[in-house]
């Protein structure tokens, strides 16, 4: 799981080598990708959210 | 080569043009209050940053493409990855919008404080007006374009503030903070005056806050933002910025010509009186839907001819005092005087071949405005 | 694997893409409907667009908040296709937070028939919805007034003591809308649903 | 110029087998019914992109007759209710029936083509979807005939404008947009199913093609949000017809959650409309750079990424609406993350270049004229991210130079430089370079004639939508509808050349870019109706 999160948050900024891909893609269970990218996803509006509402006082 | 040539020529006509494009006129304008200054700085901020960035990447696209060009025996490389550079042309952007994010948020949030302002004023979008009231005042009026039909038909000369006039600015104090109160009777409006910086849609139901302090005297001009129908083009913002002094004895004289207008609804009034007045009220609010000629367009119907109206003058009255529901029928209650509810009633009835001889009395109209449920 | 078995295998792998897909779109359309009442959940919750709760709220006892005085303003308007004026008997009010008020507001039908209308209330700043606890309100129903009748009706409330020290002035809009007492019936959020709990 | 390009690929394969389309084995349909029962990916793509090209011109004439008005201040040709139909008009037309379909149309020719499947997954449903346009279209364009007149409230067509004040032909542009919708909803069901079980044995995801990725990407876009689209105009319809109140705030509804709900599509719709031109542009800039694509892992990434935050940016489109100052601040800071992962890709493409061999095919101009004109829509979409400069920008024509910058010489020429890049591969002749070239530099001239003096006009406070306007944007406007002539007209050389392309020229080997490496290669120029029957042996070498 550490591994997909890894993997996700390198996705979010867009940048990823080309081994550490090859290795997420060939265990081939996108599951393990797909709730890794939900709980990042959601870490990420949470964290930006934060973000937002520290500014705004 | 020509390729080439007339890529790099573009890329010459660009840097040249960039001092063009901050020439006065081309650019936002700097505009009269801090928010407007800040918002402007902001707003060269980002655009010089867009232009840094655009010289360094365009230009290492167009070096690789003269340099590394096939007809001059460029052989391919085989590399396809480099993470370090990756990581870094990464971070350098975030680091970028990181620094550019704090100034904006303090100016946002600088925007949003409408606290402790000195005069309220409710503004209300209605197609296509807008209608202003100074709350707390008594003072209310509507502000309808002022360029004449001729000039936008192509019949008449265009003046210097085609489409930028109104028959009434909204006139506000010079260094006071001016809370705006924003909504519509209608569609979606939005209130932009770009000198002022403000810019705040204008929803039906809802209320929406913003607040100015003008620093310098002077007329700004603006436009509805938002698109609302037909004549979206056609309702300008005016506001004309005086001193306070000026201010204060303006609106002296607005209760007073309000006061005036109210005790003449008490006196006879003749028919050709109640024409003229009623010619002119119709001019400025009717005829943009109704039309001059009284025939009416597309979806709003035509008066001259109108049988509903000419048989049933209580109907009649009743339709512009409260209004059509779901349409740009607006109601005229508080925003016309008795006199002006007449004299546009009475000239609707014997205009364009409409031949009631009716007239309608101010006094009956303030009568039925008046308190009648007690 | 034959050719043949391979095709089988793309088949039913085809088939299960295209139920989930389904299943998935399913979904979304369900959650763009579900996404009114979480709005308005949100909106309530946050104070997004100064929409205020329509039904009735309990007072919560606390210490009136004496150390600061904040004004409160109405402003009513009608709209159009309604012969009704609404008016109150203040313009504005000065209040400490945690302490209830009562303000009254009148109705009056101006035309010659009974109609329905509805105040539809919003406030300003938006941020402030979510600290203006109304105890008591005409806008939670439609009001009927019969030609020329009148109507008195209080709005009790409170401002609670969490309410943001930089907010000085609230403003509270009611726009009175015609109601088709048909129209109502068939409202997703229409009065009848409000008038059950309010 | 041609003298400077390298010579073409000689033919290693014979192209004997190019018999073309008509040659197959079984009787089909001939005439009209074979297009009306067609199950052919490529003749449904053919269709597709036909369909297109007609609704690019119907919605162009549009934008003319706007340019037209537009020309100088006052009112000389259409009265402001048409005024406001061509605006609303040109809107939909090009974004639901131009720039859609032409993607469609791409993915349905490339996609099997390129990773090696027989067709696409399910063959009737893909001529079903196609069909639905037609009618979606032919139903949306008759709404201009009837009693009001069309729809008039812009092609975001805000709430209570489209509701409460709007014409009565409101019903069937709301069943037209379902229809188109439910045809974009299949297709992209197709798209997938086809993606993620016909890849030829060996191709395994990180093997596809970029192409094939961005449409993937977008097909699951599509399946999120057009749902929620269906549910917009569902609403919508009933507010108009049965009486209920979601978004009029008479009975208790919100103008505004229309809006939230409006962009909750229209925002990932956006990205929709980008994502399948960054996988043209990312097949053509290697070929005709010959060097592999720099960061292709990156792009893949960078792609999913930018899907994702399309969700989440969607109240940028909302700065003025009076949110709170936190939500202002949230959605502030997810748009300008946006342009991370958007920057990565420019510099990826430039990275591709560098140290590459590089020459100026026709497919190459257009795509490098992409890269910097999109590029510039991203600068000012990265200004319109600042909210409270938005504040000034907000509904002028600087948001009208933006997007018109992403969609027409950004998506607009990538689906050019796609064309231009497969014709060959279509037709079995190369276009005429002469009048490609012509094509390409009136194209440059005529876009940035029009939409860069816009972005001076939006900025001096010109509002959008609007008819007629003050004097001093009359020179603004003026360049610009002598650039959208010039455009409009250049767009008839690009149909001549198609004209001759398919009549004839000079003949296209498989491979007909030295540089390309991608399996639609390995099948003949012109490919035959049937190809990859027996899928190819597919080696994962160059990714």
């Amino acid at each position: 799981m550490w591994q997909a999160i890894k993997s996700v948050l390198a996705a979010f900024l867009g940048v990823q080598k080309d081994a550490r891909r090859r290795e997420d893609f060939a265990s081939n269970r996108p599951g393990t990708f797909i709730a890794a990218g939900l709980l990042v996803g959601l870490v990420f509006v949470l964290l930006v959210a934060f973000v937002a509402v520290l500014a705004a006082r | 080569m020509r390729t080439l040539l007339a890529w790099i020529a573009g890329g010459l006509t660009s840097v040249v043009l960039t001092p063009v494009a901050l020439a006065d006129g081309w650019n936002m304008p700097v505009g009269v209050t801090a928010i407007s200054r800040d918002i402007y700085s902001l707003h060269m901020i980002i655009f010089w940053i867009c232009v840094v960035i655009g010289v360094i990447v365009f230009g290492a696209m167009f070096y690789s493409l003269f340099r590394y060009r096939h007809s001059r025996g460029a052989k391919a490389a085989t590399f396809h990855e480099h993470t370090s550079v990756e990581v870094i042309w990464t971070a350098i952007p975030l680091l970028i919008l990181v620094g550019m994010a704090v100034p904006a948020t303090a100016t946002l949030k600088n925007m949003y404080d409408t606290s402790e302002a000195d005069l309220d004023i409710m503004v209300t979008g209605q197609q296509w007006r807008w209608r202003y009231e100074y709350l707390g005042e008594d003072v209310a009026f509507t502000s309808n374009l002022g360029t004449p039909r001729e000039q936008i038909n192509g019949t008449g000369e265009k003046g210097e503030y085609y489409l930028l006039e109104v028959d009434e600015p909204l006139v506000l104090p010079v260094g006071q903070k001016v809370r705006l109160l924003l909504t519509s009777d209608d569609v979606i409006h939005s209130w932009w005056v770009p000198d002022l910086a403000v810019k705040q849609d204008a929803i039906p139901g809802f209320v929406n806050e913003n607040w100015v302090r003008i620093e310098e005297p002077g007329i700004y001009r603006g436009q509805c933002t938002e698109l609302c129908g037909k004549d979206h083009a056609f309702m300008p913002v005016v506001v004309e910025a005086v001193k306070p002094e000026r201010f204060d004895e303006w609106l002296a004289e607005r209760k007073e010509a309000a006061a005036q207008e109210a005790s003449s609804a008490d006196r006879e009034w003749a028919m050709d009186e109640l024409m003229e007045r009623g010619q002119q009220v119709y001019g400025s609010l009717c005829a943009s839907c109704h039309q001059e000629d009284g025939q009416g367009i597309g979806n709003f119907p035509a008066l001259a001819g109108n049988e509903a109206m000419l048989d049933d003058v209580d109907w009649h009255i009743d339709r512009v005092v409260n209004g059509v529901s779901g349409t740009a029928m607006a109601s005229f209650r508080n925003t016309l005087s008795a006199v002006e509810i007449a004299a546009v009633v009475t000239y609707e009835r014997n205009a364009w071949g409409n031949e009631s001889g009716d007239s309608v009395q101010p006094s009956e109209i303030a009568e039925r405005l008046a308190d009648q449920g007690e | 694997m034959s050719h043949h078995d391979e095709q089988a295998t793309n088949r039913d792998g085809v088939r299960r893409t295209v139920t989930r897909t389904l299943v998935v779109l399913a979904g979304m359309f369900a959650f763009a409907f579900a996404l009114v009442p979480l709005y308005d959940v949100f909106c309530e919750v946050t104070g997004l667009n100064g929409k205020t709760s329509n039904t009735a709220q309990m007072l919560v006892h606390e210490e009136v908040d004496t150390s600061r005085m904040v004004t409160v303003q109405f402003i009513t308007r009608a709209s159009a296709g309604l012969p009704w004026e609404l008016d109150v008997e203040t313009r504005q009010v000065r209040v400490h937070p945690g302490q209830s008020n009562e303000v009254s507001f009148t109705f009056r039908n101006r035309g010659g028939e009974a109609s329905h209308a509805k105040a539809v209330p919003s406030v300003s700043p938006s941020e402030a919805s979510v600290h203006l606890r109304k105890l008591s309100c005409f806008c939670f129903q439609e009001q009927r007034l019969a030609g020329g009748e009148r109507l008195e009706a209080p709005l009790v409330f409170q401002l609670t003591r969490d309410l943001p020290a930089d907010i000085k002035t609230v403003t509270l809009v009611y726009t009175l809308y015609p109601v088709q007492p048909a129209q109502a019936a068939v409202s997703p959020r229409g009065p009848i649903e409000e008038g059950d709990s309010a | 110029m041609a003298s400077h390009l390298p010579p073409k690929p000689t033919p290693q394969h014979s192209t004997a087998t190019a018999g073309g389309m008509a040659e197959a084995g079984h009787a089909r349909p001939r005439g009209l019914m074979r297009w009306l029962l067609t199950t052919n990916h490529k003749e449904i793509g053919s269709l597709y992109l036909i369909f297109s090209l007609t609704m690019f011109f119907i919605g162009g004439i549009f934008a003319l007759v706007v340019r037209a008005e537009l020309f100088q201040p006052g009112l000389q040709l259409v009265r402001p209710e048409f005024f406001n139909q061509m605006t609303t008009m040109h809107g939909l037309i090009m974004v639901f029936g131009a720039i859609m379909p032409a993607f469609v149309g791409l993915a349905n020719w490339m996609v099997p083509l390129q990773i090696g499947a027989p067709d696409m997954a399910l063959p009737r449903l893909n001529n079903f979807s196609f069909w639905l346009l037609p009618v979606a279209f032919a139903l949306l364009l008759s709404t201009l005939l009837m009693p009001g007149g069309g729809p008039n409230f812009g092609w975001t067509f805000y709430a209570p404008l489209s509701t409460t004040y709007a014409p009565p032909s409101t019903t069937f542009f709301i069943l037209s947009l379902h229809i188109a919708g439910i045809s974009s909803i299949l297709g992209a069901i197709n798209i997938i199913a086809t993606i993620l079980n016909l890849r030829a044995p060996g191709m395994r995801m990180m093997d596809m093609p970029l192409f094939v990725w961005t449409w993937l990407i977008t097909a699951f876009l599509l399946i999120a949000v057009m749902p929620v689209l269906a549910g917009v105009i569902t609403m919508m319809l009933m507010d108009i017809n049965f009486g209920t109140s979601f978004f009029n705030a008479a009975g208790g509804g919100d103008p505004v959650l229309f809006q939230h709900l409006f962009w909750f599509f229209g925002h990932p719709e956006v990205y929709i409309m980008i994502l399948p031109a960054f996988g043209i542009v990312s097949a053509i800039i290697p070929t005709f750079s010959r060097k592999r694509l720099f960061g292709y892992a990156s792009m893949v990434y960078a792609t999913a990424a930018i899907a994702l935050l399309s969700f989440l940016v969607w109240a940028h489109h909302m700065f003025v609406v009076g949110l709170p100052l936190v939500a202002e601040l949230f959605f502030m800071y997810t748009t300008m993350l946006i342009a991370v992962p958007t920057g990565v890709k420019i510099f990826n493409w430039v990275a591709t270049m560098f140290r590459g061999s590089i020459s100026f095919e026709p497919p190459m101009l257009f795509a490098l004229a992409f890269v910097v004109q999109f590029t510039v829509g991203g600068f000012s979409g990265l200004m319109l991210a600042i909210s409270p400069a938005d504040f000034q920008y907000h509904d002028t024509y600087f948001v009208v130079a933006h997007f018109h910058y992403v969609l027409v010489p950004g998506a607009l020429f990538a689906i050019l430089a796609g064309a231009y890049y497969w014709l060959p591969k279509w037709t079995g002749h190369y276009p005429n370079l002469r009048l490609s070239q012509w094509h390409f530099w009136l194209s440059v001239i005529g876009v940035n004639l029009t939409f860069f003096p816009m972005h001076f006009s939006g900025l001096a406070g010109m509002p959008r939508r609007i008819p007629d306007y003050a004097l001093q944007f009359a020179d603004f406007n003026l360049a610009a509808s002598m650039g959208a002539f010039l455009f409009g007209a250049s767009q008839l050389l690009f149909v001549l050349v198609i004209i001759k392309c398919v009549r004839g020229g000079e003949k296209a080997p498989a491979k007909a870019w030295e540089g390309a490496e991608d399996l639609e290669w390995s099948v003949p120029s012109p490919a035959p109706l049937h190809t990859f029957e027996t899928p190819p042996d597919f080696h994962p070498h160059q990714h």
